[in-house]
């Protein structure tokens, strides 16, 4: 039987866990919110205090869909988006794998050298990997878009080295002995197991991916081939900013992913859940 | 303008063709690496531009032109204007394509440079005055007027304004052409200057009378006054020019160094200073002071012609506004420096350059510039075209905020660039160092100014 | 039945076959390889190339870099532009440290203790500004923060304070730039934590709490020793991928004014390439700010293997 | 053979030593040395030479050590004594730093675990949890008949063999599960099954037991040891477990530090451990050991608590000696709550009263060891009592078993007991080993 200074307590501690946590969600889907209320605003109420829309219109999307192509640009970051991600994993799936089961003799050395280019700026690269796409003609094209951000891997090779570290190492060694090759391991074991922390790292990295604006802007200028964050600064035009269709434009480049996380929240949440972050 | 957007469409439907042909090959399942490496190089060399093709040397041949344009692609009125003058140009000229490429306004010479680092520049690019003379630098820029005959040139240029043409000029020659050109003028908002007690159809024409009606709107309809937007967030000094010509000073000497802590120029920063420290003006960055105004909360805003179209559809329904001319420093007649962009030829062959030309002969005409102006709301480079009722007589009935800027259009002063290869850093410095120290937070006008001056010099001096 | 013999004696070096020996120290640069090679060729190819692009001049267009010398690194060390830079830098890493660690933490925490569907809402909710265009992001803030008429300002007017312009003023601008950007900082980490909590056996908690812990106690002595790992982890990794972010804050919303004031090496790295079109001082500056990481993290890992050291 | 002949000299001294119990005959199986004069027997496993370091520690130093075929060889030794990497050594998941590992007379220490024909049992049974019992099952078969298309095993040979491993092992039922679905006794089966299902010639088993409760424990035993006796096969089973060791192997290794220490039949091990560190691991409540001092010829022994009288020659030689006797090998005499005659006759006459002081006991008159003390702690164990006594002085508690119902002292009881001499076990103080008989080699205690 709680003593009433304990239930008065337990109470004040889940009031005040939910007004920590109803300030701190507020605070931050505040901007959001905003967004989305000043996405249906007309160019004029966009200025005003009035956090809603008064009058609301529709036609910020209409600017949006039909004068720019943002359904083409929405296409194009996917691609550039899975595609990073996708090649990323690829090539650091069995790097980790390697790193943790057979290092090489060197392999400190290799992961500091892996770590290094965590702290690389991408800023200080740029120069050069633009002047490499520019030079085979990869401009306005996928693989310039989406090879040059392979210098990221490394930190999906960190992530997941983690991960790997966390399976059982018996399974692995019972895999062995049941005769498999070392790929076979990898891929009829390991990976079965890993399912969920490379779903984990690959919204990390897919996310990372899509935000991703300086890169894109420089490799791939051309509106067509444009993805759609640089895509949605060509509404803040010499002529004056338009910010309706802008927001309208990134509430649409939003909403994809969002109807993903809520169609798979549970996945997605049990991806991060028994993703062994640790 | 719609059959246009439907080739638009046509051609991103080739191009993904393209793509799925290119992407079948991708995914066989081994060594993807090297194959995304093939696929790209064929799907590149069906996409890269068609500067890099050869073309015919006849001109009866079809060719085609690019056009790197920061208003193309644009959703809002420059894009459609834009589309629109292509429109027109293809009609008029058959057998020449127009390739349009569309840019992020800030990013225009970064895509310059790299188009050209990558060996295909755009054959014609629409340049912002501001950043002209580190283009002349730094591209190869073929000068407009070489091109043609210099009768040609001549005809087309007839009717031009030719104050602006010569202001242009770069070693006795027009290098770029004048194409979407504002100047600042005085946007007001004349319900506040009806609730400020002022006449609205009597606007300030004096940096004077700007002060004293600001801190009337500020006392008496309980808004903000003015704000005089040099401190541009774009890092731009075009507003600043505007201010030390129109105090008779200059920012950039005939050498090309700061001429900025000349007595002149200090004094018209002063001024500026003044209008802050009074209370006539807010201590906001132009940005906040564009929303501020279309929010109805601003009573005057002094800035570039370029914003009026969408000034105008944030105030539908809230304010009356109107426009005045750019304010004078006392008796001496008002300078304003334009702004906006001009047309420079990047075109490698004669035939392309040949192309280039008659485009640009064709966007700044009368046929032309009636499309930017009623369209995109830039000014009309030949000043009859106002009064022409074959042309913008009757849109000039219509809309009387182009009005002032076109008549101080005989008045507009050079837009001058410092020399050297780091020009660009010495406006940044200019602007960040001195004018908006001294304009939004009390700066020293004079000591600010020299020892910027002294700093910008030894930038320019550098290697 | 047998015995097992035990017999003293015979004992040797016993060398593996030369395949053998081949095959095992092969596998793992087979599996290494392709990160190798895409490592060499997008990341470390490209800093010697900046490398000895930062001895050099060129504005990227001209058809050969000429050759400068250590002018650049000079003109980086003697402009007050980047040294100013790099002390703001310094203030974006620690401040923004605890919204990458306490403060996602504490809000992952309190959503673990009480599961269930109001902490689902939650989770979705704080999902958004993950996924929310950087660049909407910052225009976003730029309204709300607007000096006349911006949000923040006429709640805090309800509190009667006064109204301030937080990104115009260069005592403000740069915590302003950084509290935007922890916005979403805060939320990615939320859901790291959450992940890394989920490890976490809930009967650890019971058993806790019926030895009489308190909540408070619970969390001090079980929870948190959990997260230590992921607080590390997640410290370094916000400080290298946060810089994007503030990247695009910094670009829309101040350019790195007013005075210089929410400028950053990063920032200032794309201004002198891009604004300035000035690939040598860029490079250069490119070359320094990795040298620090690096030597930093060299130090950490030197102070972390003695401790572990010292501890073993 | 007997084991007098047998013993070499291992110590200082011969002492006369207990015979062992008349009839019982030391297991006649010839070493593996007298197999295979060059030491390699062509059964079983054998570890040559093997040496694995983790830094500078060897964790496993095994000059030799051969497992016969068909045995069920159980490896005992507290945690961290290096069995289990030596179990993971033969499997082929460590490679020794020196040293050969053969399977049957091959070579295998640089095959791929997957061809030695080895099956290894986890100790969390390490089932593929993203795989069904049936596919945890027949992971290995379908792996064997991907790589070896024209002598792999067919599909219905892969089947069938699987069908009769789950009969075997119960699992019929269970064949669409989850691992996560799963009992913990019933993991194990399936672990099991998934080894054998591969009929290995050696099946190797890390901590089968340990994860499983104590109920199961014991069915699980009994059904390991059927289970051999069925397959045939050579089994290696670790364990820290010394009832387990004792209780289910044909042959015990008992290791510590990455040594083997003894190894032989279970009894053997355990009527003659090699040192002390075998005395007090095997066996429940562990041999009690007393340092006693040698008196007169020598065939006197003394300590606080503790005198012994041992037969054979005189002893000219003194210095201290360490005295053990398993617990149940002591006979709890009844005794005056006066003094130290039995109280109810026993062995009263054959008191010898000479050595005297205040700690001393009575040195027994005939062979055998009797000692003093109060009845400290008492413990019911169902089928027997072990009462924990402590002497006076500094020597540490001992404790003897009493079966079924026989008198039980209370708490604070004086209590005497008495040894017979060939129960006593005597070890070198320095060294802890064994003074006088063993029937392993002598040398092996040595290393």
């Amino acid at each position: 039987m709680p003593s009433p200074s304990a239930t008065t307590r337990r109470i004040v501690g889940t009031v005040g866990r939910h007004a920590f946590l109803l300030g701190a969600t507020a605070i931050m889907i505040l901007p959001v919110l905003w967004a989305l209320a000043a996405s249906f605003k007309t160019p004029g109420g966009i200025f005003d205090s009035n956090p809603l829309p008064s009058p609301a219109t529709l036609d910020n999307y209409r600017v949006a869909t039909r004068d720019f192509p943002v359904w083409r640009l929405l296409i194009n970051t996917t691609v550039m988006a899975a595609g990073v991600t996708l090649l990323q994993l690829l090539i650091a799936v069995p790097a980790a794998y390697a790193l943790v089961r057979f290092p090489p003799r060197a392999h400190r050395v290799l992961v500091a050298l892996i770590v290094i280019t965590l702290l690389v700026p991408p800023q200080s690269l740029i120069i050069p990997l633009f002047l490499t796409i520019s030079h085979l003609g990869w401009r306005n094209t996928f693989p310039g878009l989406i090879l040059p951000q392979l210098y990221g891997t490394g930190l999906a090779v960190i992530l997941l080295r983690d991960h790997i570290r966390a399976v059982p190492s018996t399974v692995l060694g019972a895999a062995v002995l049941d005769g498999a090759r070392p790929g076979e391991v990898l891929r009829l074991v390991l990976l079965p197991l890993l399912r969920p922390a490379l779903g984990a790292v690959a919204i990390l990295l897919f996310i990372t991916a899509w935000n991703e604006y300086l890169w894109p802007s420089l490799a791939a200028p051309d509106i067509d081939h444009a993805t759609i964050q640089p895509g949605l600064a060509a509404f803040l035009t010499q002529e004056g900013p338009e910010y309706g269709p802008l927001l309208a434009g990134s509430m649409l480049a939003t909403l994809p992913i969002v109807a993903v996380y809520l169609l798979a929240s549970r996945r997605v949440t049990d991806a991060f859940m028994h993703s062994g972050l640790r | 303008m719609i059959v246009k957007r439907r080739s638009v469409k046509r051609r991103s439907v080739e191009r993904r063709n393209v793509d799925r042909v290119a992407g079948r090959r991708r995914w066989s399942p081994a060594a993807a690496v090297a194959l995304i490496t093939a696929a790209a190089l064929a799907a590149c060399g069906s996409s890269s531009g068609s500067a890099a093709t050869a073309p015919a040397a006849g001109s009866d041949q079809k060719i085609s032109v690019s056009f790197l344009s920061y208003n193309y692609g644009t959703p809002d009125i420059g894009g459609k204007g834009t589309q629109a003058l292509i429109d027109a140009f293809e009609k008029a000229h058959p057998n020449i394509t127009v390739k349009p490429q569309g840019v992020a306004v800030a990013d225009v010479l970064t895509r310059l440079q790299t188009d050209t680092a990558a060996g295909s520049p755009p054959d014609v690019a629409q340049i912002g005055w501001s950043k002209m003379a580190a283009a002349y630098q730094l591209l190869p820029i073929v000068p407009v007027q070489d091109i043609p005959t210099r009768a040609d040139w001549n005809a087309a240029m007839a009717g031009f304004s030719q104050h602006l043409l010569s202001a242009v000029e770069v070693d006795g020659k027009v290098k770029a052409v004048p194409y979407t050109i504002s100047i600042p003028v005085i946007f007001y908002n004349a319900d506040l200057f009806r609730k400020a007690g002022l006449d609205p159809t009597r606007p300030p024409t004096t940096v004077d009378e700007v002060k004293k009606d600001a801190l009337a709107i500020k006392e008496k309809a309980g808004a903000q006054g003015v704000y005089f937007a040099v401190v541009d967030s774009g890092k731009s000094d075009y507003l600043t020019q505007s201010v030390i010509a129109s105090n008779g000073g200059r920012e950039v000497g005939p050498d090309g160094l700061p001429a900025f802590d000349q007595p002149a120029a200090v004094g018209a920063l002063a001024a500026m200073q003044d209008l802050t420290t009074s209370g006539a003006q807010p201590a906001i960055t132009a940005t906040n002071a564009v929303a501020a105004f279309g929010a109805g909360k601003l009573g005057m805003l002094i800035g570039s012609t370029a914003v009026t179209a969408s000034l105008q559809k944030a105030s539908t329904g809230k304010f009356e506004l109107r426009t005045a001319g750019f304010p004078s420093f006392g008796s001496r007649p008002a300078a304003p420096t334009y702004s906006g962009a001009g047309l420079a030829v990047l075109a490698k062959d004669k035939a392309h350059q040949q192309a280039a030309w008659e485009f640009i002969k064709f966007l700044t005409s009368a046929e032309g510039f009636t499309i930017i102006t009623s369209k995109i709301g830039y000014l009309p480079l030949r000043p009859s075209l106002a009064t022409d009722p074959k042309y913008l007589a009757p849109y000039f009935a219509a809309n009387k905020l182009l009005s002032p800027a076109l008549a101080q259009l005989d008045d507009v002063s050079p837009y001058q660039s410092y020399t050297g290869k780091r020009a660009s850093q010495a406006v940044v410095a200019l602007q960040d160092d001195a004018v908006e120290p001294i304009v939004l937070r009390g700066a020293n006008p004079a000591s600010t100014l020299s020892s910027v001056a002294g700093q910008v010099r030894g930038v320019l001096g550098q290697k | 039945m047998a015995n097992p013999s035990l017999i003293a004696g015979e004992r040797g070096v016993d060398h593996a076959p030369p395949v053998v020996r081949l095959r095992d120290r092969a596998r793992p640069w087979l599996y290494l390889a392709p990160l190798i090679v895409a490592l060499v060729v997008w990341v470390y190819g490209p800093l010697v190339f900046t490398g000895v692009l930062s001895f050099m001049s060129w504005n990227l267009t001209a058809p050969h870099p000429s050759w400068l010398g250590t002018a650049n690194y000079s003109r980086l060390v003697h402009e007050p532009q980047f040294p100013h830079a790099a002390r703001n830098t310094l203030v974006y890493a620690v401040v923004m440290l605890p919204f990458a660690t306490v403060v996602p933490m504490a809000l992952a925490i309190a959503l673990w203790k009480r599961p269930g569907r109001v902490s689902t809402v939650y989770r979705t909710l704080l999902f958004l500004p993950v996924v929310l265009a950087p660049i909407a992001t910052a225009i976003t803030w730029q309204f709300l923060l607007d000096p006349l008429s911006g949000l923040v300002n006429v709640v805090a007017g309800w509190f009667g304070v006064g109204a301030h312009n937080w990104l115009g003023d260069p005592s403000s601008a740069l915590y302003s730039v950084l509290l935007i950007t922890s916005v979403k900082v805060v939320a990615l980490n939320v859901l790291l934590f959450g992940a890394a909590l989920a490890n976490l056996e809930r009967g650890l908690l019971e058993a806790a709490a019926l030895d009489g812990a308190t909540e408070w106690e619970i969390t001090r002595h079980i929870v948190l020793p959990h997260l230590r790992r992921t607080v590390v982890l997640l410290g370094m990794l916000s400080l290298v991928v946060v810089w994007p972010w503030i990247f695009a804050n910094v670009a829309v919303l101040t350019q790195g004014g007013p005075a210089g004031s929410t400028d950053n090496v990063y920032y200032r790295l794309f201004t002198y390439a891009f604004t300035f079109f000035d690939a040598g001082t860029a490079s250069a500056a490119a070359v320094v700010i990795t040298g620090a990481l690096a030597l930093v993290l060299g130090l950490g890992l030197l102070v972390a293997g003695r401790r572990r050291r010292a501890i073993a | 053979m007997t084991h007098i002949a047998d013993m070499t000299t291992s110590g200082p001294t011969e002492l006369p030593t207990p015979t062992p119990t008349p009839g019982r005959p030391r297991p006649d199986v010839p070493d593996a040395s007298d197999a295979a004069p060059d030491g390699i027997t062509t059964d079983g496993i054998t570890l040559a030479g093997i040496v694995k370091r983790y830094g500078a520690h060897p964790a496993l130093d095994v000059p030799r050590l051969g497992v016969p075929a068909g045995s069920l060889t159980v490896v005992v030794g507290p945690s961290g004594c290096g069995k289990s990497t030596g179990l993971r050594v033969v499997a082929g998941l460590e490679t020794p730093d020196e040293g050969r590992v053969l399977i049957d007379g091959t070579d295998v220490t640089h095959l791929p675990p997957g061809e030695r024909g080895v099956a290894l049992v986890f100790q969390d049974f390490a089932l593929y949890p993203h795989m069904t019992v049936e596919r945890n099952i027949d992971f290995g078969l379908r792996l064997a008949a991907r790589h070896d298309r024209r002598s792999g095993p067919s599909r219905a040979e892969i089947s069938s063999r699987v069908a009769e491993v789950c009969a075997m092992l119960g699992l019929s039922e269970l064949r669409r599960r989850l691992p996560s679905q799963l009992s913990g006794g019933e993991r194990q089966r399936v672990g099991l099954a998934r080894a054998i299902v591969r009929r290995p010639a050696v099946l190797l088993l890390d901590e089968p037991l340990s994860s499983l409760d104590a109920q199961l424990r014991q069915r699980a035993r009994a059904e390991l040891v059927r289970l051999h006796r069925e397959l045939g096969n050579t089994v290696v089973l670790v364990t820290h477990d010394q009832l387990e060791a004792l209780s289910m192997g044909t042959n015990l290794v008992v290791m510590n530090r990455g040594r083997v220490v003894q190894a032989g039949p279970p009894e053997q091990v355990y009527r003659y451990p090699a040192d002390t560190f075998v005395a007090t691991f095997l066996g429940s409540p562990p041999m009690n050991l007393h340092t006693v001092a040698p008196a007169g010829d020598g065939r006197v022994l003394a300590g606080p608590g503790v005198a012994a009288r041992l037969p054979g020659p005189p002893r000219p030689e003194s210095g201290p000696l360490l005295l053990g006797w398993r617990p149940a090998d002591g006979l709890l005499e009844p005794v005056d709550a006066a003094g130290d005659g039995p109280a109810h006759g026993g062995g009263g006459p054959d008191v010898d009263s000479t050595a005297v002081d205040s700690t001393a006991v009575a040195v027994p008159a005939g062979p055998g060891v009797v000692l003093r003390g109060v009845a400290d702690v008492v413990e019911f164990t169902g089928d027997g009592t072990v009462v924990t006594c402590v002497s006076p002085g500094e020597d540490p508690p001992w404790a003897v078993s009493i079966r079924g119902r026989d008198r039980v002292p209370a708490v604070g009881d004086a209590v005497r007991v008495r040894v017979q001499a060939e129960h006593v076990h005597l070890f070198d103080p320095d060294g802890g080993l064994r003074l006088g008989a063993t029937t392993g080699r002598p040398d092996a205690a040595a290393k």
